[in-house]
């Protein structure tokens, strides 16, 4: 390549401009080109499109207003969940995940429950409830920094906080009402309920810290390569340690509205939502061009699969179905996009 | 044939051949009307059995049927009483349920102006409630435990879900009657039973417990329902043990079996009319539809069946079970 | 070519590295090392795989804390105990492996990490990234496309943008040019000389000695840890400068590429043919035969269609044309492999090697067949005896058929991947850039095996961007440019001038060398 | 999800490496005497330092096993009696055959969610066959089948339409809890009861021994002994093995990498429906959604299992002391009479103390490709 000295190169080196023969190898920006990239919105379109048709009540702004409202729980906690996995990376094995988040949801609300129902304040019970979610968040943090694959630790502590919801809760069913709480499952004008305005508080949050600021380019980048985000001299252990504690965090918000919503803390819970938390949270990359992982999609996502049950319950079909329409639904979305990615990558 | 000859025949008798038709005659059509079910799970055959029973008799009376089942979950009981509500349908009913995680969602109901009815399920919104009497089958099942045990002894207890409303009932139901007999002593720590994998998983904690608990340590096992009993009396049968006895509730065909197999430690059950009870909640939405409200009471309580070794051959044929 | 000796040489040297010793556990990796840069110099830092290069610039980066040593700059002691202390004392490092994010866009990447950048909007971000890469490097790059798309010499790109953006004191490039191709190299260096105009110092490892010899004004040898020597270079360089670096490095004179005559002559029947093979958008379509005993090199710069060709030779992309091996078509990878097609690919660590598995397992994939019965079992005592003998016969090291794949030098893991098809008893060698990063003791011993190889009848197509490698290996050379074939030089006619005319586009033959089929 | 739908790198850290553990390893010191000669290569092979064969990480696992052993032997005089170990490995017997299929789909790159589904939709069959009267044979057969249905279609969706594992068996999850419910009327479990059930079904469902030993343990053991050679002994084994964990690479090399993937999909869901045969066997019937009991303790158990191995990889017999010491530890705490609100924390806890501690001591120990395996978030 390079015993002659610069003299004896040929023309082509001591004219860089003309060197470079790359036309044919430019690749395109980011896979936007063609109708594929919307793919996955497009099926999500023509899916609510066909509950609207089939049942015309699906539309109706009240019916609207109320999967919002159905939807917020996953959402928050989908959001915490998608960005444990935005910087841990979504390998499910080797990257970021959090098995740890309905748990941890089902602790925060029997905690707070607990505490109103002793005669604390509204205030101080959330607070507490709150804190005790991001003691579960740093035991995640403090694990996976010292190694732990993200699967196996949250694994762990998701045993840990389902324990701790039967020993908080005593394994009853703990009513939490009042004032904050009422307002968070009934009032807000338009037949929204105050979770919603939460909801859309935290996701504009997010949203903009993700997918507007340099911070959520770091937390990608973070995921994606953490070697290589090292050598941009940020802190990956810093950002990994912090999303697990963002996560537990939503994951607490995401409990006390459940439990708001429910009036009541609901012991064991918390496998019982997870399923749902994690699938909205993966499902988010339908709505990304670049095929990751994201906040807003995570909340298109949580609203979908909220439309879902109730467009079917709507439409009148059985209940057995039901599973099987989702889980096929879902697999007929992540179909196209895997296709979509193989067309956009060769 | 790939069957085999030396079997016994299939298991299911002629289901529900025993319907109660003379409550047929008198109840208005609900042509051209729409009901909306929430089943609050349909894992255990009382739930499961009222729910389709409650559909197919809506639909004998000429009504429209929107079926939701909320897979125990609460949050999803919610969700689908909501959703029943979007719809506007002439009548909702409600199996199952928790007053306090259900309540403001069936307060939208009533704002909706839609009439609520609930079986198994006590509200204040509800026009009607069909239910067993939790209370005699809590009492009933108590005190043939205690009886059965010769009034002294220790009792294991399942109470995974003391926030159902009807285990809620029938455990305090235990607690009050065994004031009665103080040499009967509940063991700690009470078990749990799970709603996933219920049987296998309640006999491998009997099996351990048994190892725990020697002859003289533990003379009957209770629960609210019937699955973790099944698991438990099979983990009496390969433990060899016959000082253990098993009460449950629900007869579930698979408890039944076990009663009546005079070998196996299962003791006794209880059936609720579950057609009887599909039926009259269906017949009173028709009523009540037609302007009949005064002939719908707000409780139709519908007797429980014992089923003891004894007669459990009888209950059977009776109820169709 | 500016001098060295322009450079103020007089006061305190940019940087000294003094005594720097490094353990990995029991390991001693560095034994107090020495190092110096003056301002506007750049150093050439040498030495086999393993020799502690890339240690010594961890530890000069943070990355990595010495046991014992002293680093100065200016002539004052600094302490650098992580990346960000390095980079606020001006150090910058392109590092030897790709450190990108994949799925962030190039603009985003390019100013990961950079305070500049924040508050900026999206647009605004593209436009300067475009202008800046464009400045610092005279290349495009569409500032929206994903990292991941990027061919690595692209990536690259980015990399340096970062580096000269920062305006670093002292820029450190660890084996920068592997993944180029000739005039990409000298891109790289037009911009380094206008960083050392600018006073900055550059320590500058390659493997490729005579890029040094165009660009450093030293060498420093380092040999298992400790310096060997430092030989000067460009003007100052003495007779043999370059022979005497490589006694240093290895501790002995190596020849390289054995003076062997032709073979053209003895090439037999031919066992690899390419009939109008295409890959839309990359390859424009290609017919060629390789004959058994032939060694047939293909080259061309980035864009040119090399990179795919490989990859579609052996079935492991899709094309359009046929492709037939001893005289069979075949499809996919396992029917390439099942004609003695043989692959070794670019990536190493992704594609050849099985990186957490032991060399046993690395040298048997190919050819479990013959080590199993007919029921699948395996044979352990008959692999354990191939894997000994194939480790002695390459010269692994270490010679431990147990030894996981990872902890292997780049050379050793390269001569594992070629083992692997000599136990499959390959005939068909599709070799893409074969010893890119491997040191020059091991890059012997591999060519010592190709040629044997093709002595003993295989057929070779050796892909490669390294033209002295093509201009000692290939009997015939096929070179393209913009995915078409614009030469093919017979053995006499291959000269690395000869080549990168043609492959630069500055040269143009008539297509008269195209073989009858 | 291990199988990223973008050809991107698969394995971890096989491109994108930290630096501190990137660099090759080059344990020869003796680089100066001339290639070739026999001095260097009679130096080398003796001085090559030797990889650490075994380290202090590897015997995390076996040592948590001897101390719950421990413990509980002090706490409760029942616990080491044989017919309570016995016991236990009846117990552990049907998770154990679930986590085998469970180290075939992680060695093959993939993770299963769905076995629960695979092995309820077994029992499902097998009772519902008995309940109709059909010979055991049948019965048997038909669970086989049935629970192979899920892998296949598992194996279709990951392989041939390369939808990530993690997702493919999520969505399958909901499916096949969905298909339950439809062929059970709603969820109706089925019960099989004395006369009903052939002998050669009770005999599988704990009436039997097989050479003295429980159906259940005895097929426990048998499928984890032919898992074990299938992994370690067969060619396919070792090809798989290379396809899960650099796909590119073996496919390279000739391997058929997606028929690899489709059959360890494919097995791994036959193995749980032998477990799922068992249970309905056991249990004397099917009640839905049992199956889901075994996968998470599964995917726990391959992965304790995976710190006896000096890079990670997951193997049968480490997934057997997985098993183990989730099956002591929960008769453990129910020998002792713990409450189960606390028998969560128990296992939640001694789970974390495990994994931390192969951790902390891959740190210590022996450097980087071990660690960088067991680390956190790398690909
Ligand atoms: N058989 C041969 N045919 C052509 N040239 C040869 C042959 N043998 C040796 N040489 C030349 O001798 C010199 C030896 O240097 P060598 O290539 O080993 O070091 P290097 O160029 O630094 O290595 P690398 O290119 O791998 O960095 C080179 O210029 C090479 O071209
Ligand atoms: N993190 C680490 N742990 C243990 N050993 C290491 C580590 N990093 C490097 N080494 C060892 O240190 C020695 C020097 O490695 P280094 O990467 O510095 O070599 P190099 O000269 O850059 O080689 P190459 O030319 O292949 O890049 C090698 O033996 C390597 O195996
Ligand atoms: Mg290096
Ligand atoms: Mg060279």
């Amino acid at each position: 390549m390079s015993t002659t000295a610069p003299e004896r190169q040929g023309p082509g080196a001591g004219a860089p401009a003309a060197a470079p023969a790359r036309s044919g190898a430019q690749p395109r920006p980011i896979r936007t080109s063609g109708w594929a990239s919307y793919a996955g919105y497009g099926v999500v379109a023509l899916v609510l499109a066909l509950f609207a048709v089939l049942s015309p009540v699906f539309t109706d702004p009240a019916n609207v207003a109320s999967i919002i409202n159905q939807a917020t729980v996953t959402a928050i906690a989908g959001m915490g969940l998608a960005v444990v996995v935005i910087v841990g990376g979504d390998d499910v094995v080797e990257g970021g995940i959090d098995l740890s988040v309905g748990a941890t949801a089902a602790v925060a609300g029997s905690v707070a429950a607990v505490l109103v129902s002793a005669g604390l304040g509204p205030a101080p019970a959330v607070l507490a409830a709150l804190g005790v979610a991001l003691l579960i968040g740093t035991a995640n943090g403090v694990a996976v920094g010292l190694g732990l694959r993200p699967l196996l630790a949250t694994l762990a502590t998701m045993g840990i906080a389902t324990s701790l919801d039967l020993v908080v809760s005593q394994n009853m069913k703990i009513a939490l009402e009042g004032q904050p709480f009422t307002w968070l499952r009934d009032a807000g004008g338009l037949g929204v309920s105050g979770a919603v305005v939460v909801l859309l508080v935290v996701a504009a949050a997010f949203i903009w810290v993700f997918h507007r600021t340099r911070l959520g380019v770091n937390a990608y980048a973070v995921g994606q390569n953490p070697t290589a985000a090292r050598v941009a001299g940020l802190n990956p252990a810093r950002y990994r340690f912090a999303s697990y504690l963002v996560s537990s965090g939503l994951a607490g918000v995401a409990g006390i509205l459940l439990a708001s919503r429910l009036s009541a803390a609901v012991p064991g819970i918390g496998t019982q939502i997870l399923l749902d938390i994690i699938l909205v949270a993966y499902m988010s990359t339908v709505f990304s061009r670049r095929l990751v992982i994201t906040i807003g999609g995570t909340l298109l996502a949580a609203l979908f699969v909220t439309a879902l049950s109730n467009g079917m319950t709507l439409a009148g079909i059985a209940s057995q179905w039901v599973g099987a329409v989702k889980g096929a639904l879902i697999l007929a979305v992540l179909t196209v996009v895997v296709l979509r990615s193989k067309a956009g990558n060769r | 044939s790939l069957k085999d000859p030396g079997a016994g025949s299939p298991a299911s008798a002629a289901p529900a051949a025993a319907q109660e038709q003379a409550a047929a005659t008198g109840v208005p059509s609900l042509e051209g009307k729409t009901v909306g079910i929430a089943a609050k799970d349909i894992v255990h055959d009382f739930s499961r059995k009222v729910y389709e029973e409650l559909q197919a008799r809506v639909e004998e009376l000429g009504g429209t049927v929107v079926a939701t089942q909320a897979e125990a979950k609460d949050d999803k009981h919610v969700a689908d009483v909501e959703n029943l509500i979007a719809q506007k349908p002439d009548a909702i009913v409600v199996i199952l349920g928790d007053a306090q995680t259900l309540t403001p969602a069936l307060k939208k109901v009533d704002e909706a102006q839609i009439p609520l009815f609930t079986v198994d399920f006590q509200s204040e919104y509800s026009k009607n409630n069909v239910t067993s009497d939790n209370w005699t089958i809590g009492s009933t099942l108590a005190r043939t435990l205690a009886e059965d045990i010769g009034g002294s002894g220790k009792v294991l207890v399942f109470n995974g879900f003391p926030g159902v409303t009807p285990c809620r009932i029938r455990y305090n139901e235990l607690k009050l009657v065994l004031e009665d007999y103080p040499q009967i002593e509940l063991i700690t720590p009470e078990l749990q039973d799970k709603y996933e994998g219920t049987i296998e998983d309640a006999r491998r904690q009997i099996e351990d417990n048994l190892r725990r608990l020697p002859a003289g340590e533990v003379d009957a096992i209770w629960s609210c329902w019937d699955m973790p009993q099944i698991g438990a009396a099979q983990a009496i049968e390969a433990a060899g043990r016959d000082d253990v006895k098993v009460y449950g509730v629900d007869a579930e065909p698979g408890a039944l079996d076990l009663i009546a197999d005079p070998d196996s430690a299962y003791q006794f059950t209880v059936a609720q009319q579950t057609t009887a009870m599909a039926q009259r909640s269906a017949d009173n939405v028709a009523l009540f539809l037609d302007g009949q409200a005064d002939k719908v009471t707000t409780t139709s309580y519908l007797d429980p069946v014992f089923v003891t070794k004894d007669n459990v051959e009888q209950v059977r044929r009776d109820l169709g079970i | 070519m500016t001098s060295a000796s322009e450079v103020p040489q007089a006061g305190p040297a940019l940087l000294r590295l003094d005594g720097i010793t490094k353990s990995f556990g029991p390991a001693t990796v560095l034994h107090a090392v020495e190092l110096d840069v003056q301002p506007g110099e750049i150093v050439g830092l040498v030495g086999e795989n393993g020799a502690g290069k890339s240690t010594l610039i961890k530890v000069l980066t943070g990355f990595h804390t010495a046991e014992a040593g002293q680093i100065r700059l200016d002539g004052h002691p600094v302490q650098i105990n992580r990346p960000s202390d390095a980079e606020r004392l001006g150090i910058r490092v392109i590092h030897q492996d790709q450190h990108l994010a994949g799925r962030l866009t190039v603009a985003e990447q390019l100013y990961l990490g950079t305070p500049g950048a924040r508050g900026a909007s999206r647009r605004a971000l593209e436009a300067r990234a475009a202008a800046d890469i464009e400045r610092a490097t005279g290349q495009q790059l569409n500032p929206r496309v994903l990292v991941e798309d990027l061919t690595v010499a692209q990536q690259q790109l980015i990399q340096l943008t970062r580096a000269v953006l920062a305006e670093p004191r002292l820029l450190v490039l660890d084996e920068p040019t592997a993944p180029l191709a000739a005039a990409e190299v000298q891109q790289l260096f037009t911009t380094l000389r206008t960083l050392r105009g600018r006073g900055v110092g550059i320590i500058y490892i390659s493997h490729y000695l005579q890029e040094l010899e165009q660009i450093a004004t030293r060498a420093v040898v380092l040999r298992n840890g400790r310096n060997a020597g430092e030989v000067a270079l460009g003007e100052h360089a003495g007779h043999g400068a370059l022979e005497r670096v490589v006694e240093l490095m290895v501790g002995r004179s190596v020849e390289e590429f054995e003076h062997r005559p032709a073979r053209t002559a003895r090439v037999g029947e031919p066992l690899l043919r390419l009939r109008g093979l295409a890959v839309p958008g990359h390859l424009a379509p290609l017919s060629l035969d390789v004959g058994a005993g032939e060694i047939v090199g293909i080259t061309g710069l980035v864009g040119s269609g090399v990179e795919v060709l490989a990859d579609a030779v052996a079935g492991r992309r899709a094309h359009e044309g046929e492709a037939l091996a001893a005289g069979r078509r075949y499809r996919g990878a396992v029917g390439f492999v099942a004609r003695g097609g043989a692959y070794v690919p670019a990536n190493r660590r992704r594609d050849g090697l099985l990186v957490n598995a032991s060399l046993r397992e690395n040298l048997s994939l190919a050819s479990l067949r013959s080590i199993s019965t007919r029921l699948g079992l395996l044979r352990r005592g008959a692999e354990r005896r191939r894997a000994a003998e194939l480790i002695a016969r390459l010269d692994v090291r270490p010679a431990d058929a147990g030894a996981i794949a990872s902890r292997l030098s780049g050379g050793n893991q390269q001569k594992v991947v070629l083992g692997r098809w000599l136990a499959a008893q390959a005939r068909i060698f599709v070799l893409d850039q074969p010893t890119s990063g491997v040191d020059v003791g091991s890059r012997s011993q591999i060519y010592q095996q190709i040629n044997r190889l093709v002595d003993e009848g295989a057929a070779v197509l050796l892909v490669t961007v390294d033209l002295e490698e093509l201009v000692g290996l290939a009997d015939r050379t096929v070179v393209l440019y913009r995915g078409e074939r614009v030469a093919e030089l017979a053995r006499e006619d291959t000269t690395v001038d000869a080549v990168l005319g043609y492959a630069s586009g500055a040269s143009h033959a008539p297509d008269a060398t195209q073989e009858a089929a | 999800m291990s199988h990223s739908p973008v050809e991107a790198p698969v394995n971890p850290g096989a491109t994108t490496a930290a630096p501190a553990h990137a660099a090759p390893t080059h344990t020869t010191p003796a680089q100066t005497v001339p290639a070739g000669s026999e001095l260097r290569r009679g130096a080398t092979s003796r001085q090559r330092g030797g990889l650490p064969r075994l380290d202090a990480r590897q015997l995390v696992a076996p040592l948590a096993l001897a101390a719950i052993l421990f413990v509980f032997t002090l706490l409760s005089d029942q616990f080491l009696r044989a017919d309570n170990l016995a016991a236990v490995l009846n117990q552990s017997a049907l998770l154990a055959l679930a986590a085998v299929a469970m180290t075939l789909v992680v060695r093959a790159g993939g993770i299963d969610l769905s076995l629960g589904v695979a092995i309820d939709l077994s029992a499902l069959a097998a009772a519902a066959l008995i309940a109709d009267g059909y010979y055991a044979w049948v019965a048997i057969a038909g669970g086989l089948v049935f629970g192979a249905v899920v892998g296949l279609v598992n194996a279709l969706l990951i392989v041939g339409l390369r939808i990530p594992p993690f997702l493919a068996t999520l969505s399958v999850w909901f499916v096949g809890t969905s298909v339950q419910q439809l062929l059970t009327g709603g969820g109706a479990p089925i019960y099989l009861s004395g006369p009903r059930v052939p002998a050669e079904f009770a005999f599988l469902g704990g009436t039997g021994l097989v050479a003295g030993v429980p159906v259940a343990i005895a097929a426990a053991l048998a499928v984890a002994v032919l898992g074990w050679a299938l992994l370690e002994t067969t060619r396919f084994g070792r090809a798989l093995t290379a396809a899960g964990e650099q796909p590119r690479a073996a496919a390279i090399a000739g391997r058929r990498v997606g028929a690899l993937t489709f059959s360890a999909y494919v097995i791994a869901s036959l193995l749980a429906a032998v477990a799922g045969v068992l249970l309905a066997a056991r249990t004397n019937g099917f009640v839905p959604a049992s199956g889901q009991l075994y996968v998470l303790d599964a995917i726990g158990a391959v992965f304790i299992g995976a710190t006896l191995s000096r890079i990670g990889r997951p193997s049968v017999p480490g997934t057997l002391v997985g098993v183990l010491i989730f099956a002591l530890l929960a008769n453990g705490m129910n020998l002792i009479g713990l409450s189960f609100f606390w028998q969560g924390l128990g296992r939640g806890v001694a789970l974390l103390l495990i994994l931390l501690a192969g951790v902390v001591l891959a740190r210590e120990g022996a450097g980087g490709p071990l660690r960088r395996l067991l680390g956190p978030a790398r690909r």
